[in-house]
């Protein structure tokens, strides 16, 4: 009925892993940011100003890593005008997030005006040796460019640094409590600026990979968005650098399997029948196995899946009117809501998004 | 060495005075680097602040004011209240095309034929379609904990899609040739927005004015107001003043939803016409800063949303007459939200300079 | 000579950089500068929404005195009416509409000429016989396109098949290249696009063997390979004309859709990476679309549901093309609605 | 003779419109418990916040054994052999017990050496507490102990405790206390602030008391009794509450069989509570903080609804009722958190009034507040129950924790109840504050109203109920009659109320 064998799972993983890296890095960066206890919603501004900082760098230089270099420094100096704002002028972060996104889209505009239609520097994949010819895990995982690496390589060393270095303890310290790490006289105020900063430096970075990998081009407002996806999966990801990983990876995915279900024009209705069955399947399992108490929430989910399959059963036999590339291009966003709701997100840091003032 | 001393209570004059210095501080800044461009900065300024209001065209442009500042003032309005309730709604872009949608979808069901029922019809469609889209946000916070930003944020994606599939499908004109967009449906008398199209007076500025005092008068007077207010600042003692707080996230978030339906609806039936793929040009985004730049206060929101609507003008004046690029209005807009920002500083902390005490 | 210089305004959808339509839209501007120097002056206003905020700006332009005004989206068509209604004495030029009134002229591109070229080099060009298009948004304009690529390329290879991808977005490069890699994945060596941006072509690049072609502008960085030709808007001549016209007095509201012939739309380069016989036959068809002695859509032509639409020799008349909404038969696909 | 440990020389610190320290001057001894008074606002956490590096005074100095000390902030203050631990907690909820102790010190070793270290220090104090807890699940005892034990571990040579004990049982201010003693014979100085003169006595060797910001006496509080030393804080006699009426009207609320879950995870879940209260009678209801106190108080306020039958006003099941209702129908309640809870901080005592009373003072008229009659209310408040503040217009959050209290209280007791739950009603608030509110109380029950007074001070218990139980792990006791009752008799009602670890969680 459903013909997946268009479809090639290698590809399809290694492509997943390609579209994750910009939100994943820009999500890593909000998400120190916001362990610091700081609510930057100026995340689509910093990306695309590292997009075109990084775009300028990159073909003066002729390489594609200054560009990087440049895209984290622009990144990070936008990011230094809300630090400023938010730091010492104590202004609200919400609406300084939002006017930094509307400044960084103008400035970066304005600074990338000479730059249309110029080809930057290549900026070759890499094939790690040995490990790039195992079948299967090589093409997947060890055959794409640095920058992928250097992603999945910031995520665990930002893991590293909050779960086992002191000054990553200060940090989450700042982040939960401000008054009460002000009273042991940690310096939040300092401890925030630097955050922010590699928060502004890391959207930069996702932005530059943005405008010299994935498109490579400068182009206006080419990000497109990306910025807010990666706020949404900093709280997806509950503020845990792992999660943020697989938070990006299955918006990366989803994103790329409704283009490829597009492509190979499989029909989304019967797909859906078999998804939502195999999930009441599994889920009568899991009931089955579980204390007797503890069955409800999966009896629960069971009934919903197998009410929506008998819906998109009865929608598939009747024949009526569905537009499937409407629900195709909203699935990822449908696909975060739905994981939003079944996994329940966890406490955002104390003092997230609250105004910090010493009195001496 | 300058500190900061919090006010007792927030300064009335800086209330009033740093709005003006920011913008007094924006043109400066602004004339530095439209002279750094080579252009002449008093006249850029001069365009892009004072002809909308002042010029040999202000007839023409005063009534934009209204039409470009309307929906931003009526979208604010609501999200002020959720915001100071702490119920964060940022998907409004969203709730404004559903409302839109909903709205229009009833108006178009009925042409061609007349009847005086048909835009009163549409108006209730339009703010319930904002309503009901903001309610699944609101749900899922009530029943599931689940975040509001990010559920209402992506629902605007979805609702973004769900606009290009109505209008490419099933409110896609007829008559059209094949073209995306629906009827017009400022041309349709019996469902048009529109009062007094040379006066810029539609339904949607109707609202906006009515929103403004309804929530004036809310928020100053009535209990409702109070708890809204109390919510925000301290929902254990909200509690205790008998606010039902899954009532309340439900209230502030199907009222900002059901302004933000309207905003659509009255846009989407009269200065837009019709529904097209991307009619929404970011009212519901704008909105939030002007709900922060107004401060959350009615009347604030209602100067706010006039300086942003002023410059959104002005700035489309200076652009063709000047050849100023977009881009540099843009960043001109972010700098004066910059300086609203963080002048604001004044009113709430006094600042003082005081000389380092000998340890 | 004493009197004032016309004042052409240019109302744009997208920025002047987005490299794509609004680019070339631009480009037509600065060339009717070039044209006329200090007897004209151009003003343009960029990323104008489609809506209120189009009807003001083009209000804006007429009060000050502008005596020539193109608006350059379709979403603009309302608004240009209205606008024009108020303003007898000035000249409108709207984009790809259909309404018109005494000073208001439509003119649009016969882009799917352009297609049937691309579709003849990418019919012979493909080896895995899957031909991948990227296609915008489901109207008329880009499913004539599509239409005609393929009827093209089956012409040359009967066992060509096409994958396509609705991106919903006329320009959003991180989508685009998404969609492209999904297609190179699902075994296309051709990349078709109906979306602006050159991130198809750098996905092609990467991915190593995959044909593309420049759409909207030339994207000769990408050139030779794989970008190996390109459509190109050209509105210079157009706007040339018609500034020309208001000069001497004899601008009238017209109706034009052009193509390869007038040269409205243009062929890039056809670079030595297509085989020389297969550049030799697309260029005879250029020359045959460009006489007018061949239409692109010359039947025997059937809808996708075998129900005939050309018959042997016929050729379709420019208002069933102009408001198509039908795959012809051979594509699988369905349009969404 | 031995050289002074910490001398301050005419310390002077001044916010905008208050002298919070004015030209204090005072020693204190290597190894002695040294008690700092006053009233609330006096100036004290000002004072020991400048020892510690966190407030810059404005003139003076001070020498730390012969040298100049002047820290510019916690860190050197702490380098210096000054420990704190504060009035209010500053503590991380989300971290673990050990990674609050290591933010606490200078150069922590590694998270295990802490946790070993942890163990040793807590078993040698009698201060048992795990170190890989979460902060947020402890109870208020066990908080009090990281705070301790995060001291400790800097074998500081200055102790500073600010209000230490106003969250502990009895048994568990013994053992503070025996653990305080340790540390001063081990030469340690110990500052400590609080406002309960009887441990005041029973611990300190002297003590400096502090009014309005400046010195104005000391003593040693062995041999001073509790009264004198209030009476040297106020500057002027106390008043002692008394007590007229008997209980002996009808019963006017009444609990049967009281159980309800535990609203959230660090709660606790309220088991079979049954009592009744009369007309003029003080019901007291001692016990530990954590053990039901704040779930008892919102199933009897209705922030938190219970199945029917349980919660009677009056002979009429008002189980689930909503907040607001149960006004109307004449129970009201003073939660125990001021800020926050019974009060909005940043809204003005006008607001703050309209808060609870807009029902019963017919503050609204459908639906809109009447503010001229709400400020009309506030001052009466302010006026009746002497809180001082500049005005009515006044945000909640400019008044000190004793004024605000009086205010809150004031606000519940004006709008005349039939029935009023108070719970802390005079925690951190200074003596004369403390013995207006209880006259209050006692007033009120006087005139026929059923008061629950819910408290962990059990001097206060004692000193106005007429009936007592203690709630223990969601449970109350049987009521006892309050007169004549023993402190062990008590300790038994509150059984096991050290052993507050395995109480909840
Ligand atoms: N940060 C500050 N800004 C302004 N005024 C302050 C500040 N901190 C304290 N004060 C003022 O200084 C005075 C002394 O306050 P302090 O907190 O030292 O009193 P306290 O003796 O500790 O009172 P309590 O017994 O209630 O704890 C108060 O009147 C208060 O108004
Ligand atoms: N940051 C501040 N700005 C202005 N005033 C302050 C500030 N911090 C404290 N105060 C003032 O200090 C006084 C005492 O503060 P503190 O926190 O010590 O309260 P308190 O009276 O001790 O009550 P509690 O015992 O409940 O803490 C209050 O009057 C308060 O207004
Ligand atoms: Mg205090
Ligand atoms: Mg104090």
């Amino acid at each position: 009925m459903i013909d997946l064998s268009a479809i090639n799972p290698i590809l399809f993983f290694a492509s997943m892993m390609v579209a994750a890296t910009p939100i994943l890095l820009a999500g890593l960066g909000e998400l120190v940011v916001e362990r610091a206890g700081v609510l930057n919603l100026g995340v689509e501004g910093m990306m695309i100003v590292g997009a075109v900082c990084g775009f300028i760098m990159a073909t003066n230089a002729g390489s594609a890593w200054v560009g990087f270099a440049g895209a984290a420094i622009g990144g990070a100096l936008l990011s230094l005008i809300f630090a400023v704002l938010t730091q010492y002028l104590l202004s609200n972060q919400v609406a300084t997030g939002l006017a930094l996104t509307l400044f960084g889209l103008g400035l970066s505009a304005s600074l990338g005006q000479s730059y249309i239609g110029i080809k930057g520097p290549a900026f070759p994949d890499w094939h790690i040796p040995v490990l790039g010819d195992i079948p299967v895990i090589g093409p997947i995982v060890f055959q794409h460019d640095p920058i992928v690496y250097l992603g999945l390589l910031l995520t665990f060393g930002v893991w590293v640094f909050l779960k086992y270095s002191r000054a990553g303890l200060i940090l989450r310290a700042v982040g939960e409590n401000h008054e009460a790490a002000h009273a042991l006289g940690y310096k939040v105020v300092r401890v925030r600026i630097l955050a922010i900063l590699f928060g502004g430096a890391c959207a930069g970075l996702g932005g530059a990979y943005l405008s010299l990998v994935r498109v490579p081009q400068w182009t206006e407002g080419m990000t497109a968005g990306a910025g807010w996806i990666a706020l949404a999966i900093v709280v997806f990801a509950s503020w845990k650098p792992g999660r943020l990983v697989l938070g990006a990876y299955l918006f990366g995915g989803v994103t790329a399997l409704q283009l490829n279900l597009q492509a190979a024009s499989i029909p989304l209705l019967p797909l859906l029948v078999l998804i939502a069955g195999v999930s009441t399947a599994v889920l009568l399992v899991v009931a089955l196995f579980k204390p007797t108490g503890a069955r409800k929430s999966p009896l629960i989910g069971a009934a919903c899946a197998a009410a929506f399959m008998l819906l998109c059963y009865a929608y598939v036999v009747m024949g009526w009117p569905f537009n499937q590339t409407l629900w195709l291009s909203s699935s990822p966003y449908l696909a975060t809501i739905v994981v939003l709701v079944v996994m329940s997100a966890g406490r955002a840091p104390g003092s997230l998004g609250r105004i910090f003032h010493a009195s001496r | 060495m300058i500190i900061l001393e919090k006010r007792p209570a927030p300064s009335r004059i800086w209330t009033f005075a740093t709005p003006v210095l920011a913008v007094l501080l924006t043109m400066v800044v602004g004339g530095v680097l439209f002279a750094a461009m080579g252009k002449n900065p008093f006249e850029v300024i001069r365009t892009i602040f004072f002809d909308p209001l002042f010029s040999e065209f202000a007839w023409f442009y005063r009534p934009q004011l209204l039409i470009k500042g309307a929906p931003l003032v009526l979208i604010a309005i609501g999200l002020s209240f959720g915001f100071r309730a702490g119920v964060w709604n940022i998907g409004a872009e969203g709730q404004y095309i559903i409302g839109a949608l909903c709205g229009a979808g009833v108006g178009l069901a009925f042409y061609p034929s007349e009847s005086v029922f048909i835009l009163p019809l549409m108006i209730l469609a339009g703010a319930f379609g904002g309503w009901a889209w903001a309610m699944i946000p609101g749900v899922l916070r009530v029943k599931f904990g689940t975040n509001e930003i990010l559920v209402s944020l992506m629902l605007v994606y979805v609702a973004e899609q769900f606009l290009s599939a109505m209008s490419l499908g099933m409110l896609k004109n007829p008559e059209g040739m094949g073209f995306p967009g629906s009827r017009n449906l400022a041309q349709y008398p019996s469902a048009t927005t529109w009062i007094n199209e040379s006066l810029g007076l539609h339904w949607g500025v109707v609202f906006a004015f009515i929103a403004v005092i309804f929530a004036y008068i809310t928020l100053s007077r009535h209990i409702f107001g109070f708890h809204v207010r109390l919510s925000g600042q301290s929902p254990r003692a909200a509690r205790f003043a008998g606010v039902n707080p899954n009532g309340l996230i439900l209230t502030c978030m199907g009222l900002s939803g059901g302004l933000a339906g309207l905003a659509g609806l009255t846009e989407v039936a009269g200065p837009s016409g019709q529904v097209s793929i991307d009619f929404n040009a970011f009212y519901g985004f704008t909105a939030i800063i002007v709900a922060f730049l107004g401060r959350l206060n009615p009347i604030g929101i209602l100067f706010a949303g006039g300086l942003m609507a002023l410059t959104y003008i002005g700035g489309d004046i200076a652009e063709s007459s000047l050849q100023l690029p977009s881009a540099t209005i843009q960043m001109l807009q972010g700098m004066l939200l910059f300086f609203l920002l963080a002048l604001d500083l004044l009113t709430h902390y006094r600042v003082r300079t005081k000389r380092e005490a000998v340890a | 000579d004493g009197h004032e210089p016309v004042k052409v305004g240019f109302v744009y959808v997208g920025p002047v950089g987005d490299g794509g339509w609004t680019y070339e839209h631009n480009e037509g501007r600065l060339a009717v500068e070039e044209a006329f120097g200090d007897k004209v002056e151009t003003v343009f206003v960029e990323s104008v929404p489609e809506g209120p905020d189009a009807e003001r700006v083009m209000t804006q332009m007429a009060l000050e005195g502008a005596d020539l005004i193109f608006t350059t989206s379709f979403g603009y068509m309302d608004q240009t009416i209205n606008v024009a209604a108020k303003f007898p004495d000035v000249k409108f030029e709207h984009a790809t509409g259909y309404k018109r009134a005494d000073n208001v002229s439509t003119y649009s591109a016969r882009f799917y000429e352009g297609r049937a070229v691309q579709g003849h080099i990418a019919g012979h060009m493909t080896e895995s016989n899957i031909i991948g298009y990227i296609a915008s948004f489901p109207i008329p304009e880009v499913i004539r396109g599509i239409n005609s690529a393929y009827i093209h390329a089956k012409e040359v290879n009967p066992d060509v098949e096409f994958k396509i991808v609705w991106a919903y977005t006329w320009f959003d490069p991180a989508k685009e290249a998404e969609a492209a890699n999904v297609l190179i994945e699902q075994g296309a060596d051709v990349i078709l696009q109906h979306t602006d941006s050159t991130a198809p072509q750098a996905a092609a690049q990467a991915a190593g063997n995959v044909v593309t072609f420049g759409q909207a502008s030339d994207m000769a960085e990408y050139a030779p390979f794989p970008r190996v030709s390109s459509i190109i808007d050209d509105w210079a001549p157009y706007y040339v004309a018609r500034t020309q016209a208001v000069i001497d007095g004899t601008w009238e509201s017209t109706d034009t859709w052009d193509g390869i012939g007038p040269g409205m739309v243009k062929i890039g380069e056809i670079t030595d990476a297509v085989p020389a016989d297969v550049k030799a036959s697309a260029e005879a068809l250029i020359e045959r679309l460009r006489t007018g002695e061949y239409h692109a859509f010359t039947g025997p032509i059937n809808k996708q549901d075998g129900t005939p639409w050309l018959a042997e020799g016929e050729t379709a008349d420019d208002g069933t093309l102009a408001g198509m909404d039908f795959y012809v038969e051979g594509l699988t696909a369905e349009i969404p609605s | 003779m031995t050289e002074s440990l910490l001398t301050l020389h005419g310390l002077t610190k001044a916010y905008p419109g208050v002298i919070a320290n004015k030209d204090v001057s005072f020693e204190i001894m290597p190894g002695e418990i040294h008690a700092l008074l006053g009233e609330n606002g006096a100036g004290k956490s000002t004072l020991v916040k400048t020892i510690y590096g966190l407030v810059k005074p404005d003139s003076g100095s001070m020498t730390l054994l012969g040298r100049p000390f002047a820290p510019t902030e916690p860190r050197m203050a702490r380098a210096s052999g000054v420990a704190m631990v504060f009035q209010h907690f500053s503590l991380f909820d989300a971290l673990s017990v050990a990674e609050n102790i290591a933010l606490g010190m200078e150069n922590p070793p590694p998270q295990r050496t802490i946790a070993a270290q942890v163990r040793d220090v807590s078993g040698k104090y009698g201060l048992p507490l795990d170190p890989d807890r979460i902060v947020g699940d402890l109870s208020a005892g066990e908080r009090q102990r990281v705070e301790i034990i995060r001291c400790l571990l800097q074998d500081p040579k200055l102790l500073i405790m600010d209000e230490p004990t106003s969250v502990l049982t009895p048994q568990e201010v013994e053992i503070l206390f025996e653990t305080l003693r340790k540390l001063a014979q081990d030469g340690t100085a110990i500052l400590y602030i609080s406002h309960k003169l009887e441990e005041i006595r029973a611990l300190c060797e002297n003590a400096t008391i502090l009014r309005m910001g400046a010195v104005v006496g000391d003593c040693d509080p062995r041999d001073t009794s509790a009264r004198d030393m209030a009476e040297m804080m106020v500057g002027s006699v106390l008043h002692i509450p008394d007590r007229a009426a008997k209980p002996d009207g009808e019963v006017l609320l009444e609990l049967r069989g009281l159980t309800a879950n535990a609203p959230h995870r660090f709660g606790t879940a309220l088991k079979d509570i049954s009592l009744t209260v009369k007309a003029g009678e003080v019901f007291g209801i001692g016990g530990v903080a954590g053990n039901g106190q704040d779930e008892l108080v919102a199933a009897l306020s209705g922030e938190m609804r219970t199945k029917a039958g349980m919660v009677w006003l009056k002979g009429a099941d008002i189980s689930t009722a909503s907040v607001n209702a149960r006004r109307a129908k004449g129970l009201l309640v003073a939660p125990e958190e001021r800020m926050g809870h019974a009060a909005a901080p940043d809204m003005t005592l006008v607001e703050n009034a309209v808060l609870t009373a807009v029902t019963r003072k017919h503050l609204a008229k459908r639906g809109f507040v009447d503010w001229p009659k709400s400020r009309g209310f506030a001052q009466s408040i302010i006026k009746t129950f002497d809180v001082r503040t500049p005005g009515a217009d006044n945000m909640a959050r400019s008044l000190s924790g004793g004024n605000l209290q009086k205010f809150v209280i004031g606000r519940e007791v004006m709008q005349e109840p039939d029935v009023l739950i108070v719970n802390q009603p005079t925690w951190g608030v200074d003596a004369a504050a403390a013995a207006a509110i209880r006259q209050a109380l006692l007033d009120l029950a006087t005139s026929g109203v059923a008061v629950v007074c819910i408290s962990q001070d059990l001097d206060e218990l004692m000193e106005i109920s007429d009936t007592f139980a203690a709630l223990n792990e969601g449970r109350l006791s049987a009521p006892r009659l309050a007169k004549g009752l023993t402190v062990e008799e008590i300790g038994l009602m509150l059984g096991g109320a050290h052993d507050i670890e395995v109480a909840h969680v």
